[in-house]
């Protein structure tokens, strides 16, 4: 299977002009195969409901998992990003279309919805509950364990989010940016209304690198996506998904899946959203030791 | 690899003498097939050696495919009858005169002697970018040299563009939009009829196409119906050499005249954009109008709305204007 | 008495040769065992061959062998190598592929790896006198006496470029005369124009291609040249070879125009390839080749100033021009400068030029060199004068053109004769010049009328060539030419000269040419418009040569002195005693008999070599004439062609249509009008590709040229030109040489063009664009106002 | 030896490889013969799949039924050149646009160098050699040319010549204007068109004298 696409540029020399569309193939195999392994391995195991914690009182009903503004930014960026994997790939499996204002379009309002995000997770939500700690890391083993083994222990409990959550996360913000920083510089070589068009910006080999990450990236993605919407349709996860369209989960997903002491709500909830993240990360700092026991 | 511009690299010649025959083979083959029609847009690539099929299906033995015959008040015409004939036909010359002109138009007598009305529609754009063998959009690369800031592009387009800007060559193709013309298509699944102003498509759609003509179709036949038959004609093709050369905008028009007021119209113009365009709005303005310069002139500029000119085409925007201005008011002022 | 042969038609001897395709050209020929060659061109404007490897293509079958750099002789640079390791434009010859047919040498070259450093290039002169602008060579951007230097001009004298005013930097050749400063000062209009010219291919139809093989080591080399003797001695000059070890080969060429004079530099590789591998070898030139190794005229970026005195005469003249050299070099402008001063006689003149090199397509003269551009864009200019001081165009040029005792240039030179102004009547009357003024600028709907002319001259003739001739004893005359045969007819018309002399008549003349194992004289080159002058003086000096000697064999044998002899239809008879006389057959006999000068056994010693050789080669088969042409002469020699033109020109699509063309010559006596009228037309018809169409265009990105097909460089074809042309000739003989004839190949290139540039300005109501070509696109966004190109930018349109 | 004789080798021997052996042995006469193409692709005269072309054809040229051996690939101009002898047809661009390769096809005028030879294998083709009568009498369209001068280098000339030829026959009294398009489509470099557009039209006045 060949990796990259190549020409001969009009001195013939040898340039790089983008990925292989063969990877697009391999891509939705490999998120196949990830879907397939995982629901073998998690197929008929059977989860004790663990009994109300103590701590309940004082939980409320239904807890606030995502905000508005989260829920309107995870799914307009949803709606971008699949116009942009339909009109990147759609054409290259043969159905032609006017595909390239709606990418570049949806380009620039996947650009508009990560720009509110940034400002949005600083400013308004808990931005540390997605960075990883050493402890979201051992119990992301603890869960990868429980699934491996097929075991019944119960899964350990994380803060808002998971290891898994967060990598998963951290692995898209990675791809969409590679995709997007070469994305508004291939902007250059079609009409947009930004500026005049220029093929010559970057030398040919720059060029090459370019088309090549965002092939890469493009593809990636197409694998991320699947999955993720795997886990949003699996039974045992519809509850999370609800929450990213109605913001709330009720106090049993909270209490099973949750640690009070990382994801902390009700009384002590205020006190956290509104800390200053430095403050909620010493917090949690001061608390893992006498967690780690 | 070295570059040579010379000599035409081996491929096995079919030549199938049905259409049948050349279907199947064209679906045997698919996209490393080759329809050989008169050859003499095909042989430049040979030649050049930046295509090279490796099978080439030359339809010259296809009878079915030549000959203008009646057809439905109109005339259907063989994809593989040669410009010549096309020129030269009665018929065409007293009902459908436009055609006739057009095909006059193209290169020279020898190229009309064995180029055909089919090869002229599909043949592909002269960008001399693409021709180069450069790796553009159109070539399957990710760039638009002619589109640069500093490019050589006087002949490229100045609306319908997109990443490419290379226009349609063929001087029949407006002729035919003018008339209503239906394209007859061959393919795997069978025939289908395609409207001659949707026949062409824009790199918007696939870039490395000129026509709808997918690997394995063929197309057979052009129908013309009666409806503008006899009609008020004007075309003009203007170029830098009046013969074997492209257009650098070609308009033709079909018109019904009654006294001095248009009643319906077809305008298309070539040269202009990556497919002939064929332009409505004009075509509504014009209804009822009177043929005269002021008409024309507002016809000129509504056709020239939305043109964008490149570096080097911006005389394109006159031209285009005035060539529709003169077919709405007649040649003489 | 004999027929008259000069002034009369009489169809080339060739002629039926060429109709019938028995006529072979270089490309027809076979060899027993020939193999093909093919050239692999550089990909980049300027680059350095860092390797190649031709293994893969080595080892494919049929496949013989590689000619590289290596194996073809070093030149000094700037010259042209035949292969270069450093190419200095896209589409240099860097290696050629031998191989037993042009499938597979074809298929080699594409399995030959040539790494290539690319390098800095420069496409457009101005940008390489910028400071820090680039230099098409390592070594500089303008070569003169002294080498290579790198000539930039300052910031401040490109300052002026933004008002589209040539830069007026400093210069590498300047020559003045008179005070042009006080000549403006004197004037009462001054006219000031920058003014850009275009490259352009000279496409002659045959490509250059060649055949040549070895035996007993000697080279034979079937090659297109417009030239024979001396091409043969450059080939072998070239080659390191005495050039009797040279048989050259060209009966027929497909047309030069200027590009082969002495042949070309590529009919060396077969040469060079044949020597290597011990076969014939043939390279078929293809157009796409031709394109690039075919050489084009160069352009001119340029600036004049024209200052006149009320009366209408040119007080001054201020001529700056800016020359695309080409990566080899070309002297255009140089010869721009004289021809300005020749054609519009000012009272004062300052000439300035720089020939910069580029990375485009070698230049070379083009059928009038320097003076076809700069006639086609001053003429307009001329003509803005003219409508200032409200004088008739035709006027102001029959005031200003040059009178017998006219000089002209940085040499003051003289002229043998000059007949421009009743060029310029005769052409007025023809072309009814006086009736046409008023439709000057009228209007039928779109289209505008405009009417121009066109004045221009041309070296025409040269001196001290020989001439060999032989009386057989079958009494048939054996005229040799060693000039070459493209199609001006000249190798038959210049034979006239001996044949009328010795009262021959045609049917009885045999012209030798073209083969030189055929033993031809000592000639000119073929270029420059010589060879009808310079052939005529030595065909009729070697015809007096045998005369005398006729003379001398007749008193011998019939008594008398031989004075008293006349020679006439093949007799050589007593003055008013036609009946003591004998055949010219006999006579021939005798002198094989008496051996010595009569049969060339004794030859003259102020001969050139190559003629003592051929004559002694034929001595002993008949009495031969042989001589240098001592005829002497003072002053240049110059051709004149007035041309005029009535254009249409659609305003609303910027098309010009060419109506009707006339042109008549100075050109002295005419040795056969049809082909006369053939040359006028021919060249006008180049100088109209050269307003109307022709032109390179190069990416600025790659500085890779687009204009590679017939199609994209545009030279006319017979839809482009009028179908009501006209000529004729002044006809008055020139007084310094025997037969009276000057050249004509040259000086309608430049009347053609600037016609047709003088004509558009009219039509334009006397906007002049100063710029060539004028297609639809830069007469349209002339009109609407909207120039899409910037005022001096070289290589568009 | 002929080219037919050389088929005939050329059918008994098993390869096309000892097929070129034997043309290169062959020497000087026939050397033209192997010039243009070494081979590749089906055997000599085996006619493969359906519709696939064989290499060995009879071609109708002048007149005269010609054996010869033909690639796919390869085009009238170089079939007549290079492996007929039939030089008179000259390549100036090999791309269809300077009309020196001009030749008649069935009567009517095409680009030598463009069209297939394998596409004429059932037509009459008509080269400038084939115009001359047996005995040496000029076609009435080359002494026309002869009269009125024509041409100067004349690389042009067999193509225009044969433009000539389909102009007479197809309209017998041109006007200078019908002459020039139908001529449209030869290039002459040297600008010669006044005079070839004289012996067109006295070209016509010969025909019709004829007729």
């Amino acid at each position: 299977m060949e990796l990259f696409r190549r020409a001969a540029n009009p001195w013939n020399q040898e340039v790089l002009i983008g990925v292989s569309w063969d990877l697009m193939w391999a891509a939705v195999i490999a998120g196949i195969a990830f879907m397939v392994a995982h629901a073998l391995l998690v197929m008929g195991k059977t989860k004790r409901l663990a009994e109300p914690a103590a701590e309940a009182a004082g939980i409320p009903e239904k807890i606030e998992r995502h905000s508005m503004g989260a829920r309107a930014f995870h799914w307009l960026m949803a709606v971008a990003m699949f116009a942009l994997l339909v009109t990147a790939f759609v054409p290259v499996i043969g159905l032609q279309f006017p595909w390239v204002t709606i990418h570049w379009v949806a380009g620039v309002a996947l650009i508009a919805t990560i720009v509110y995000h940034v400002f949005h997770s600083i400013l308004k939500e808990d931005f540390w509950s997605m960075w990883t700690r050493s402890v979201d890391v051992k119990r992301g083993m603890m869960l990868l364990k429980n699934v491996f083994t097929r075991s019944d222990a119960e899964d350990p409990k994380t803060g808002k989010y998971g290891v898994d959550h967060q990598l998963y996360h951290h692995a898209v913000m990675v791809l969409t940016v590679a995709a997007i920083v070469t994305g508004v510089l291939m902007m250059f070589r079609i009409d947009t209304p930004f500026w005049e068009r220029n093929p010559y910006l970057l030398s040919d080999g720059a060029w090459g690198i370019v088309y090549v990450v965002h092939g890469l990236s493009g593809v990636a993605l197409i694998t991320m996506v699947m999955t993720h919407v795997y886990f949003a349709i699996r039974p045992e996860k519809l509850w999370l998904t609800r929450s990213m369209i109605f913001g709330f989960i009720d106090r049993s997903h909270y209490l099973e899946h949750f640690d009070p002491e990382h994801w902390k709500v009700g009384s002590g909830a205020g006190e956290a959203l509104e800390a200053p993240s430095g403050g909620a990360l010493a917090e949690t700092a001061a608390q893992s030791p006498h967690e780690s026991v | 690899m070295a570059t040579i511009r010379d000599m035409i690299a081996p491929f096995e010649l079919f030549q199938p003498t049905s259409i049948g025959d050349a279907v199947a083979l064209l679906g045997e083959h698919g996209a490393d097939a080759w329809v050989l029609a008169g050859g003499l847009d095909s042989f430049d690539w040979f030649k050049d050696r930046i295509k090279r099929p490796g099978v080439v299906v030359d339809l010259g033995a296809v009878e079915e495919l030549r000959g203008i015959r009646a057809s439905g008040g109109g005339l259907e015409i063989g994809a593989m009858t040669t410009l010549t004939d096309v020129e030269l036909h009665p018929d065409v010359r007293a009902r459908f005169s436009i055609l006739a002109d057009a095909a006059r138009h193209v290169a020279t007598p020898q190229i009309r002697n064995q180029g055909t009305l089919g090869g002229n529609v599909a043949q592909d754009t002269r960008c001399w970018y693409y021709r180069s063998g450069w790796p553009c959009y159109r070539a399957g690369g990710n760039i638009c040299y002619a589109s640069a800031p500093k490019a050589m592009n006087r002949e490229h387009c100045i609306m319908g563009a997109s990443r490419c800007v290379a226009v349609n060559p063929s001087d029949t193709a407006p002729a035919l939009i003018a008339l209503d013309a239906q394209m007859v298509i061959q393919g795997p699944e069978g025939e289908r009829v395609v409207e001659a102003k949707d026949f062409f498509i824009g790199p918007g759609i696939d870039i490395t196409r000129m026509t709808v003509l997918e690997p394995g179709d063929l197309l057979t036949a052009i129908r013309i119906p009666d409806t503008w038959s006899e009609a008020t004609f004007y075309y003009e093709k203007v170029r830098d050499r009046n013969s074997w050369d492209f257009s650098l905008v070609t308009v033709a028009a079909a018109l019904r005249v009654e006294g001095a007021t248009i009643g319906d119209a077809r305008i298309a113009v070539n040269g202009v954009a990556p497919h002939p365009v064929r332009l409505q709005h004009v075509e509504a303005y014009a209804r009822g109008k009177t043929r005269d310069d002021d008409n024309g002139r507002q016809a000129g500029e509504l056709a020239i709305q939305k043109a964008r000119a490149l570096r080097h085409n911006d005389y394109k925007l006159s031209l285009m204007k005035n060539l529709v201005r003169r077919a709405i008011r007649g040649m003489e002022a | 008495m004999a027929e008259k042969l000069i002034g009369t038609d009489i169809a080339p001897p060739d002629l039926v040769a060429k109709i019938t395709g028995r006529a072979k050209f270089a490309e027809d020929f076979r060899a027993d065992g020939m193999v093909f060659a093919k050239l692999l061109l550089s990909p980049m404007p300027h680059a350095r061959v860092r390797n190649i490897d031709a293994s893969r293509a080595l080892r494919m079958e049929g496949v013989i062998d590689v000619l590289t750099a290596q194996d073809v002789p070093e030149v000094e640079p700037p010259r042209e190598p035949v292969l270069s390791n450093e190419p200095l434009y896209e589409g240099a010859p860097i290696l050629a592929v031998a191989a037993v047919d042009e499938t597979t040498a074809a298929a080699a070259i594409e399995a030959i790896e040539v790494d290539l450093e690319p390098l800095p290039f420069v496409l457009d002169p101005l940008d390489s006198l910028r400071p820090g602008g680039p230099d098409a060579w390592t070594q500089g951007n303008v070569s003169g006496r002294e080498g290579f230097q790198s000539l930039k001009w300052t910031e401040e004298d490109f300052a002026r470029m933004e008002g589209g005013h040539l830069p007026l930097g400093e210069p590498l050749t300047e020559w003045s005369k008179g005070d042009v400063e006080a000549g403006f000062a004197e004037a009462d209009v001054i006219v000031e124009e920058s003014i850009v010219h275009q490259s352009l291919t000279h496409h002659p139809l045959e490509p250059r291609s060649t055949m040549a093989y070895w035996q007993n080591g000697k080279l034979f080399c079937h090659t297109s040249t417009q030239s024979t003797a001396v091409t043969r001695v450059a080939l072998a000059g070239a080659l390191g070879l005495d050039p009797d070890d040279v048989v050259l080969i060209a009966e027929f060429c497909g047309g030069g125009f200027g590009s082969k004079i002495s042949g070309t530099t590529h009919m060396q590789v077969p040469a060079l390839f044949s020597r290597k591998i011990g076969r014939p070898v043939m390279l078929r030139v293809t157009r796409y080749e031709e394109s690039y190794i075919g050489r084009a005229r160069p352009g001119f970026q340029g600036w004049v100033k024209m200052g006149l005195r009320e009366n209408g005469r040119v007080t001054a003249i201020d001529l700056y021009i800016v020359q695309d050299s080409g990566p080899h070099g070309a002297g255009d402008y140089n010869t721009a400068g004289s021809i300005t001063d020749l054609t519009y006689q000012p009272e004062n003149m300052r000439f300035r030029g720089v020939p910069v090199l580029t990375n485009t397509p070698p230049k070379s003269a083009q059928r009038g060199p320097g003076g076809a551009q700069i006639i086609s864009m001053l003429e307009p200019i001329f003509d803005k004068a003219a409508r200032q001081l409200e004088m008739d165009r035709l006027e102001i040029r029959l005031l200003n053109a040059p009178g017998h005792d006219a000089t002209f240039g940085p040499q003051d030179a003289s002229l043998t004769s000059v007949h421009a102004r009743e060029a310029l009547e005769r052409g007025a009357e023809l072309f009814g010049w006086a009736e046409k003024t008023s439709l000057s600028g009228q209007r039928n709907g779109p289209k505008a009328t405009g009417i121009g002319i066109g004045l221009s001259p041309f070296t025409a003739g040269n001196r001290g060539f020989d001439g060999l001739l032989i009386i057989r004893p079958d009494g048939k005359l054996y005229i040799h030419q060693g000039i070459g045969n493209l199609g001006t007819h000249s190798m038959a018309d210049t034979a006239r000269a001996a044949a009328e002399y010795l009262g021959y008549a045609w049917e009885n003349v045999e012209v030798v040419w073209g083969d030189t194992s055929r033993n031809l004289p000592w000639s000119c080159v073929q270029a420059g418009s010589m060879t009808t002058h310079s052939h005529t003086r030595a065909n009729r000096a070697a015809a007096e040569d045998a005369k005398r000697k006729i003379q001398e064999i007749a008193a011998r044998e019939l008594g008398g002195s031989p004075s008293e002899y006349e020679v006439d239809d093949g007799r050589v008879f007593r003055r008013g005693r036609p009946a003591q006389g004998m055949g010219l057959g006999q006579v021939a006999e005798r002198a094989i008999a008496l051996g010595g000068r009569y049969d060339g056994h004794e030859l003259p010693d102020d001969i050139n070599r190559v003629t003592v050789v051929a004559a002694g080669n034929v001595a002993g088969q008949g009495l031969m004439g042989v001589a240098r042409d001592n005829y002497g002469g003072e002053g240049s020699i110059y051709s004149w062609v007035a041309g005029f033109a009535l254009v249409e020109l659609d305003v609303e699509t910027g098309v010009v249509d060419i109506k009707e063309y006339c042109g008549v010559t100075d050109c002295g006596t005419v040795l056969h009008p049809r082909s006369l009228g053939g040359q006028i037309f021919g060249g006008s018809i180049q100088g109209m590709g050269m307003a109307m169409s022709q032109r390179w265009v190069f990416d600025p990105q790659w500085g890779v040229p687009f204009a590679k097909r017939l199609y994209t460089a545009r030279p006319p074809g017979m839809l482009d030109v009028p179908l009501d042309l006209k000529w004729d000739a002044v006809g008055i003989p020139d007084p310094q040489t025997p037969v009276g004839a000057k050249g004509i190949g040259e000086p309608p290139v430049g009347a053609g063009a600037a016609a047709i540039t003088s004509a558009v300005a009219d039509a334009l109501g006397g906007q002049c664009l100063c710029r060539t070509p004028l297609t639809p696109d830069i007469i349209l966004a002339e009109i609407e106002g909207r120039r899409t190109f910037g005022p001096l930018e070289q290589h568009v349109g | 030896m002929n080219e037919t004789d050389l088929i005939e080798i050329a059918q008994k021997s098993v390869s096309r490889r000892t097929f070129i052996k034997g043309v290169i042995a062959a020497g000087a006469a026939t050397s033209s013969l192997g010039y243009l193409f070494r081979t590749s692709g089906p055997a000599l005269g085996a006619s493969t799949l359906q519709g696939t072309v064989g290499r060995l054809v009879t071609l109708n040229v002048n007149g005269q039924q010609r054996r010869v051996d033909v690639l796919p690939q390869e085009t009238l101009a170089m079939t007549l050149r290079y492996k007929l002898g039939l030089t008179g047809t000259k390549l100036g661009c090999d791309r269809a646009e300077c009309g020196a390769c001009t030749v008649l096809i069935d009567g009517k005028t095409h680009y030598g160098c463009s069209i297939l030879t394998q596409t004429v294998r059932n037509s009459e083709i008509t080269t400038i050699e084939g115009l001359e009568a047996a005995d040496g009498t000029l076609h009435p369209v080359q002494q026309a040319v002869v009269d009125e001068g024509g041409f100067q280098c004349a690389f042009c000339a067999p193509g225009f010549v044969m433009s000539m030829v389909a102009l007479v026959e197809s309209n017998p009294d041109p006007t200078r204007e019908e002459a020039a398009h139908a001529l449209s489509g030869n290039l002459c470099r040297c600008g010669d068109y006044d005079k070839i557009l004289n012996s067109a039209l006295r070209a016509a006045e010969l025909t019709r004298r004829q007729a």
